[in-house]
């Protein structure tokens, strides 16, 4: 018993010093604050300038610079940009004038079958009622064109993706070089390289969905990358121990296992794709964006909301599906 | 096409496409429909149209995704359109809208019925009108809800503020884009708030709203006419602009149309007015875009000295179809 | 079957594992080590060697390096230094293609938590060893479901893990690992995850099923019932050292050290004595011939035996000679020791 | 052993099944394909127009409701939303002109300071590096304004998200009902909302502050969410155990477990805010998305990548302390 | 102290709970209603009484419903039907305050992987009950220093958990739960997840200190061994059914069923035999003074006494009266007995 008073009393004691601690760590940090802003304040006072403003300016020479060189680029490599574009238009056009060509009531079949079987029978009901809640408000072809666009800029952004995120699984190095890119491809404006790709690929959907692709790339390469990585290392280790080389364990074990983490990379990549639609407009891609934008510039809020909400629930529709996909996968192999 | 000559009706657009700039206002929407109405039915083209924003659209134009634009705002875009005509990649065919005009102090009716004393940029000087358009953030200053600083106008808006002796008492806001100064002006008007601002027209808000402008010096007062030392805008030129393709052999009929088109605000307002009214019955915006050129090549005749006379033959033909 | 030779295999875990190398830190305690350098010796200076067709026990506490030692037999971590001699090839020097080659062939792995491919069935699972090699599909299906039969599991060839109890997973595990005919079998305490009841009936079948495949098998666990049931000899680990290697006998009855003995006060003495041990000089060759036993015999299998006969107990070696007889006072006495030694702790 | 033979046959007459009803399903699904197409053609043959077109719109109602309920609600309520806006715009106001009014190496030692208390050494001098380009290529001023609207926005996300991410963490139907809102909210362009938001709130700051909340919003109530459900049920049986009653359970274990996670769920919320900076700048926010937007308009592409990369450094720079400071949580108190 | 009244218990998992009770589904087996109805029956039927003071063992198989049942009594969950009398209240009555109130100061939980806080400190840890309890932080980390010194952690006060072993984090969730005193302790395999050496460690010190505290435990282990050392009654579940109630001594010596015989293979009968059942009648009320027993005593214990003395060994009850005397044969006889049991299935 008397130890345990001794260790009250230290423990009080204690508890009082870390009162005591709090109160310097505060008190020094109010204390440097005021003197940095006394400091400041004298420093404008006096107008050193040195510290206020930057004494130098990079800008100018890297600037032009970057001119340059997007100039350099359009103008000799004019003929791979056009090649390229060229191809993609063509494509594109068909797909949307397919998606545009078949009746409505197929495609809401359509759709209502496929969210049945691979979600659920409320996904499929559900999604039925919303596309059809897209034709009654006169959005049908709007998402239509919106869908072609999307489905190809999703469908590069899983083909680069998907292979750059099992390098990325697989190279801590790729990994780290890659990890700044994504983060600024994410947040570097889309209007930065809008301008720039419609220099190299002309005006309309090509451009577009370089922007797309380049905004939403990311959780695609990101989850692949991360499934990879997290499957079971006791598994993979099994893997290895029969005597696996790279590529078996990869094939045989790695990527059937981050199958639920890559669909759920590939939904995000929808998702982002979609943000994406009103930035494709501004562009000429048409579509939903498209009617949000002109709503904008015409000062209709009504139509830009229909248009925006058109959006929406394409989104919902798409995330819906894609998750119940995911989620009956991930209950029918999981241990566990 | 040999095929097209065999079988074609052998007008000057058989088997060509003109791609039209979807710039996102009224005006070029409703100039782009009549005049994709008449190169269609008169000249045999087939038209389309790109919507996007100014900038890409410009940059289309130039590349040949964008064949024509039917409003070039050439004070705003001066720099690139000075460029893009100096590497001969766009050309113009004369000048678009007419009767246009802008002013960096616009005022709304309802608050200069309240205040009658506020009837001149210098009049913005007085405290009371300078307390009247503060804002919480403006340090006292009355807020000018400027032009967009990518556009040419806000050297203008600067120029002046600067040349009337305005900089302590106003400050030059940026609204980003032509939408959110739209959304501005209407909010205020809404509210019956004060607010200035700088717009033009003609145009939908400036035809529907009470703007009043503050009177500033006419433009001849100053050197070149250039506002930016101190007087009013001058009017504004608005021009036609083709892709440099267009400027060869085998669009002679089309070039012709263009440089007799003549847009003035009160074809703008009438067809305008009409699209109003009849937009919620089309199934697409380009469907009410081409409703409105019908109505309005059925009502108005001035377009017909813009056209050939077969052309003509061939437009009214369609209309009654 | 194969023989297992490692000669002074140290692995330290760390960015700086030949710290401890160093003279002056050879002979610090692990804990000096981790708490100075940051480094964890895994393993310290080991030496065994495994013969063919043995079960080897390992045994330890959790972290004594139990792991360590058997995941670097089949180089899933690579020692720090040492080597590792099967079949008188150094596996610490094979190439990549030369290791999934062994991999293949020579040794397999049967891991504590199974570690079965939950996307693939229990026929892909336990065909998987075979699939790596391009075995075709016919033949390794054929394979698989011999090794499934084998183990028990013929008719759920086309479940999946997650449909399958621990055990049964488990079973799926040595299969996976026996499709592939390994001479050496690793398991890393393949029963700890399961029931006691299911553990025990696991290590009785183990028991038979290595009299069917006579393979050299290292075991792991942590539970030293269940070394002296499977094992042919014990190693004990601690601190990544071997602290005792002997057989389940040796252990019991000749703890090293503290630490060993502490670990075996559970065990009676009865259950791993041997008859040779504590029989006697016979004091004639005339003997009962209807109550003989084998110098190898366990002395607790034949406790009921003395106690009922009361006699002294006749033992007979192979040629059928008597080579000593078991009087009941040292049956007792054993019995004294192994009781002696339950609760004396407290 | 005939037993091991009579499983094999079984298994290869399986699979030969296998195969067979693959091809009967591929080829019932391409008979389908092939009708619908057909018919497809015959009813745009036929020009069914019922079929093709859709018989109603619903949309000139629902959107001139729209555009009276917008009027209806600024005409009404403009009284508040001055109020409100007013207040924003003072604080705004005076954040920013104090960001730009210290001098700037006062402000780099101090985020080099954070960095390397909250993350680690090279986190804080990298954000020093940063930061200094950030001067050295003119874009501090920008920068500061960018990050006042951003702590702002930043801020008003975490007072509304974390309290509606315990709700919904609490309640399995204030989750369901608020999952397609969020991610409406997520998807919805911003567009859409920012005319309404500018005629409520006026030119600047305040709408873009209120873009940029609602686009930010969603990760940290997701992942307050998350964080909360995901607070090991272990733990949380032990609190209840004790006879902790809702509320001692949420603020004593629930939360304090969950921290990491809504530190995540902020990060995030900070990047989506930064992605949305050139989004501001359309309606007159200034600061480095106005640089970017304006850059575009000039078609200056080097001052437009400078801009956007500035963009980028700021999110990276806030990106590694955030991390830094979460991964350095996740260690001390975590167990295993 | 308390006593516990379980009557007529039923916990079913799912959907749709009460399918079970219908007539035609109340004779059902577990597996019939899992695969008929999708329901899981937990608990089936539990009567049990449990007395104050007294250390209850609970076990059984992985799914048995060991777990079940003891959260039942602290409600974490609810069960289905039946009812708890805790100091004859119905604990499945009480409203939220009550249930608060209960929890706070009645019942406290030792949980399998320890439920610590991880963001606590050990002293925070402790005194976390009393501090939802809103007692004064002086008099709360008073108590917690208390307890921690009880458990044998002084010193640790301010680490976090993860900086402590398994050990000794299982002291903190110990410690954590004596603080608050309360009448009852529940503890659900408490020491399953310790290594084997550090586990016989704990179960002796939670002997000793039972003998402290007193208190009613009820205590969960999927161990027999465990069982035998810690309790004074032991219930065996199977299929959420007590398919044997007894002590250590009848459930070894009496197996209700070849489940539970199965189960108590390992245990030697001289390890929880009582003297008292082997003793015979004394043949005269003289006896050897030195080497006395008492009637309680542990057989084990008496077997190296016994066959040092090799006489018959009297048994003297608390007023020190001869209650009988226990010969050699009896125990070579109980010694034999359990011999024979090990092993009789290979
Ligand atoms: N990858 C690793 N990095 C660092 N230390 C490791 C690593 N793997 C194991 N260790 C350490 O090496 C020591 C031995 O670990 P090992 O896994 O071999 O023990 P074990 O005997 O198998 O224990 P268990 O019974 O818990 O499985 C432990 O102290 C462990 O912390
Ligand atoms: N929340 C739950 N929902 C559905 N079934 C449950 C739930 N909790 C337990 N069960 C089922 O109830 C049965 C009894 O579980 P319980 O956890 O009581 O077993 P246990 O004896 O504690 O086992 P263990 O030794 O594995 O802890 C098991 O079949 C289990 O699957
Ligand atoms: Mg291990
Ligand atoms: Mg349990």
């Amino acid at each position: 018993m008397s130890v345990t008073l001794e260790k009250e009393k230290l423990s009080t004691q204690e508890s009082k010093e870390n009162d005591k601690s709090y109160i310097i760590k505060y008190g020094i940090s109010l204390v440097v604050f005021v003197i940095v802003m006394g400091l400041s304040w004298v420093i404008h006072l006096m107008k050193i300038t040195q510290i206020t403003d930057f004494p130098v300016n990079f800008s100018p020479p890297v600037t032009n610079a970057i001119d340059d060189f997007v100039d350099f680029l359009v103008v000799n490599f004019a003929w791979i940009f056009d090649w390229m574009s060229d191809q993609a238009k063509v494509l594109i056009g068909k797909i949307r004038d397919f998606l545009i060509w078949v009746p409505w009531p197929f495609t809401i079949l359509a759709i209502m079958y496929t969210g049945w079987k691979v979600a659920s029978r409320n996904v499929g009901i559900g999604s039925a009622i919303a596309l059809l809640l897209l034709g009654l408000f006169n959005l049908w072809v709007s998402a239509m064109v919106t869908i072609a666009i999307m489905v190809i800029a999703v469908l590069i952004s899983i083909v680069i993706g998907i292979p750059l995120g099992i390098i990325a699984a697989s190279s801590n190095r790729f990994d780290a070089a890659i990890k700044p890119i994504l983060d600024g491809m994410q947040t570097m404006p889309s209007f930065v390289y809008l301008v720039p790709g419609i220099m190299f690929f002309g005006l309309g959907n090509v451009a577009a969905i370089l922007a797309t692709v380049l905004y939403a790339i990311p959780p695609c390469i990101r989850l692949t990358n991360l499934g990879i990585r997290q499957v079971d290392i006791a598994v993979v280790e099994a893997g290895t121990a029969f005597g696996s080389n790279r590529m078996q364990l990869l094939t045989k074990v790695q990527i059937p296992m981050a199958i639920p983490t890559i669909m759920a990379g590939i939904n995000q990549t929808v998702m982002m794709a979609l943000a994406m639609v009103t930035i494709a407009a501004m562009v000429g891609a048409g579509g939903l964006g498209a009617d949000v934008f002109r709503a904008m510039g015409q000062l209709e809020q009504g139509d830009a909301v229909i248009a925006g909400l058109g959006i929406v629930v394409l989104a919902i529709v798409i995330d819906r599906i894609s998750q119940g996909y995911i989620n009956n996968r991930n209950q029918t192999t999981s241990i566990e | 096409d040999a095929i097209d000559d065999v079988t074609g009706s052998g007008l000057e657009g058989e088997g060509e496409t003109l791609v039209f700039a979807g710039l996102n206002w009224d005006s070029a929407l409703v100039q782009s429909g009549v005049a994709r109405y008449i190169v269609e039915n008169g000249y045999g083209y087939e038209t389309e149209m790109i919507e996007g924003a100014t900038v890409p659209l410009f940059q289309g134009l130039i590349k040949g995704d964008i064949d024509i634009s039917m409003e070039i705002w050439l004070p705003n875009q001066k720099d690139a359109w000075a460029e893009a005509t100096a590497e001969g990649q766009v050309f113009s065919t004369g000048k678009s809208l007419e009767d246009n005009w802008q002013s960096t102090f616009i005022i709304p009716g309802y608050l200069q019925d309240a205040n009658p004393g506020l009837k001149s940029v210098e009049d913005l000087k007085k405290p009371e009108f300078q307390a009247l358009f503060a804002e919480a953030d403006s340090g006292g200053k009355a807020v000018l809800y400027g032009c967009m600083a990518q556009w040419a106008c806000r050297a203008v808006n600067e120029g002046q503020i600067e040349a009337y002796g305005l900089s302590d008492i106003v400050e030059l806001r940026d609204p980003g884009t032509m939408g959110a100064l739209d959304a501005a002006i209407e909010g205020a008007y809404l509210k019956e708030e004060p607010v200035l601002f700088y717009y033009w027209g003609p145009t939908k808000l400036a035809n529907t709203l009470d703007m009043r402008v503050l009177e500033q010096p006419d433009p001849s007062e100053c050197a070149d006419n250039d506002p930016a030392l101190g007087c009013g805008f001058p009017t504004a030129e608005i021009l036609i602009a083709l892709h440099s393709d267009y400027q060869g052999e085998g669009y002679e009929e089309l070039r012709a149309f263009l440089e007799k088109w003549d847009w003035n605000a009160t074809n703008q307002l009438a067809a305008e007015g009409h699209y109003g009214e009849i937009k919620d019955d089309a199934a697409t915006s380009e469907e009410a875009y081409r409703n409105t050129a019908i109505w309005y090549l059925n009502n108005n005749d001035a377009w017909q000295s813009w056209v050939s006379a077969d052309a003509k033959d061939r437009i009214i033909e369609s209309l009654a179809a | 079957m194969s023989n297992i030779e490692i000669v002074n295999l140290w692995k330290v875990f760390g960015n700086d594992p030949e710290i401890v190398f160093e003279p002056e830190n050879i002979n610090k305690t692990r804990s000096e080590i981790q708490d100075e350098f940051n480094q964890v010796v895994a393993l310290r200076n080991v030496n065994l060697s495994i013969n063919p067709g043995e079960t080897f026990v390992v045994m330890g506490l959790s972290g004594s390096g139990k792991s360590t030692l058997v995941r670097a037999l089949i180089r899933l971590i690579d020692p720090t230094s040492g080597s590792i001699l099967i079949n008188n090839q150094d596996v610490l020097q094979y190439n990549n293609q030369e290791l999934e080659n062994f991999r293949r062939h020579t040794v397999a792995m049967v891991f504590q938590h199974f570690g079965l491919f939950p996307h693939r069935t229990v026929l892909e699972n336990a065909a998987y060893g075979l699939e790596v090699q391009k075995v075709d599909t016919e033949a390794r299906n054929q394979k698989a479901l011999e090794v499934l039969e084998l183990v028990g599991l013929s008719g759920w060839e086309s479940s999946y893990p997650s449909e399958l109890s621990g055990g049964m997973q488990q079973r799926v595990g040595i299969a996976r690992a026996l499709a592939v005919e390994p001479d050496i079998l690793l398991m890393d305490e393949p029963f700890s995850g399961l029931d006691p009841l299911i553990r025990r009936q696991m290590r009785i079948e183990l028991k038979k099923l290595q009299q069917t495949i006579q393979k050299t098998i290292v075991f792991i666990t942590h539970d030293l019932d269940e070394a002296i049931t499977v094992g042919d000899r014990i190693a004990i680990m601690r601190d990544g050292e071997v602290t005792q290697l002997g057989t389940p006998e040796e252990i019991v009855t000749n703890p090293a050290n503290s630490f060993v003995e502490e670990f075996t006060f559970d065990i009676p003495k009865t259950r791993v004595t041997s008859v040779s041990n504590i029989m006697v000089k016979p004091s004639s060759q005339e003997f009962d011939r209807r109550y003989v036993v084998a110098p190898e015999s366990i002395v607790e299998d034949m406790i009921p035996l003395v106690l009922e006969t009361g006699d002294p107990i006749p033992v007979v070696d192979s040629k059928d000679e008597l080579v000593g007889v078991v009087p009941q006072e040292k049956i007792l006495e054993l019995v004294a020791q192994s009781a002696r030694q339950e609760y004396s702790e407290e």
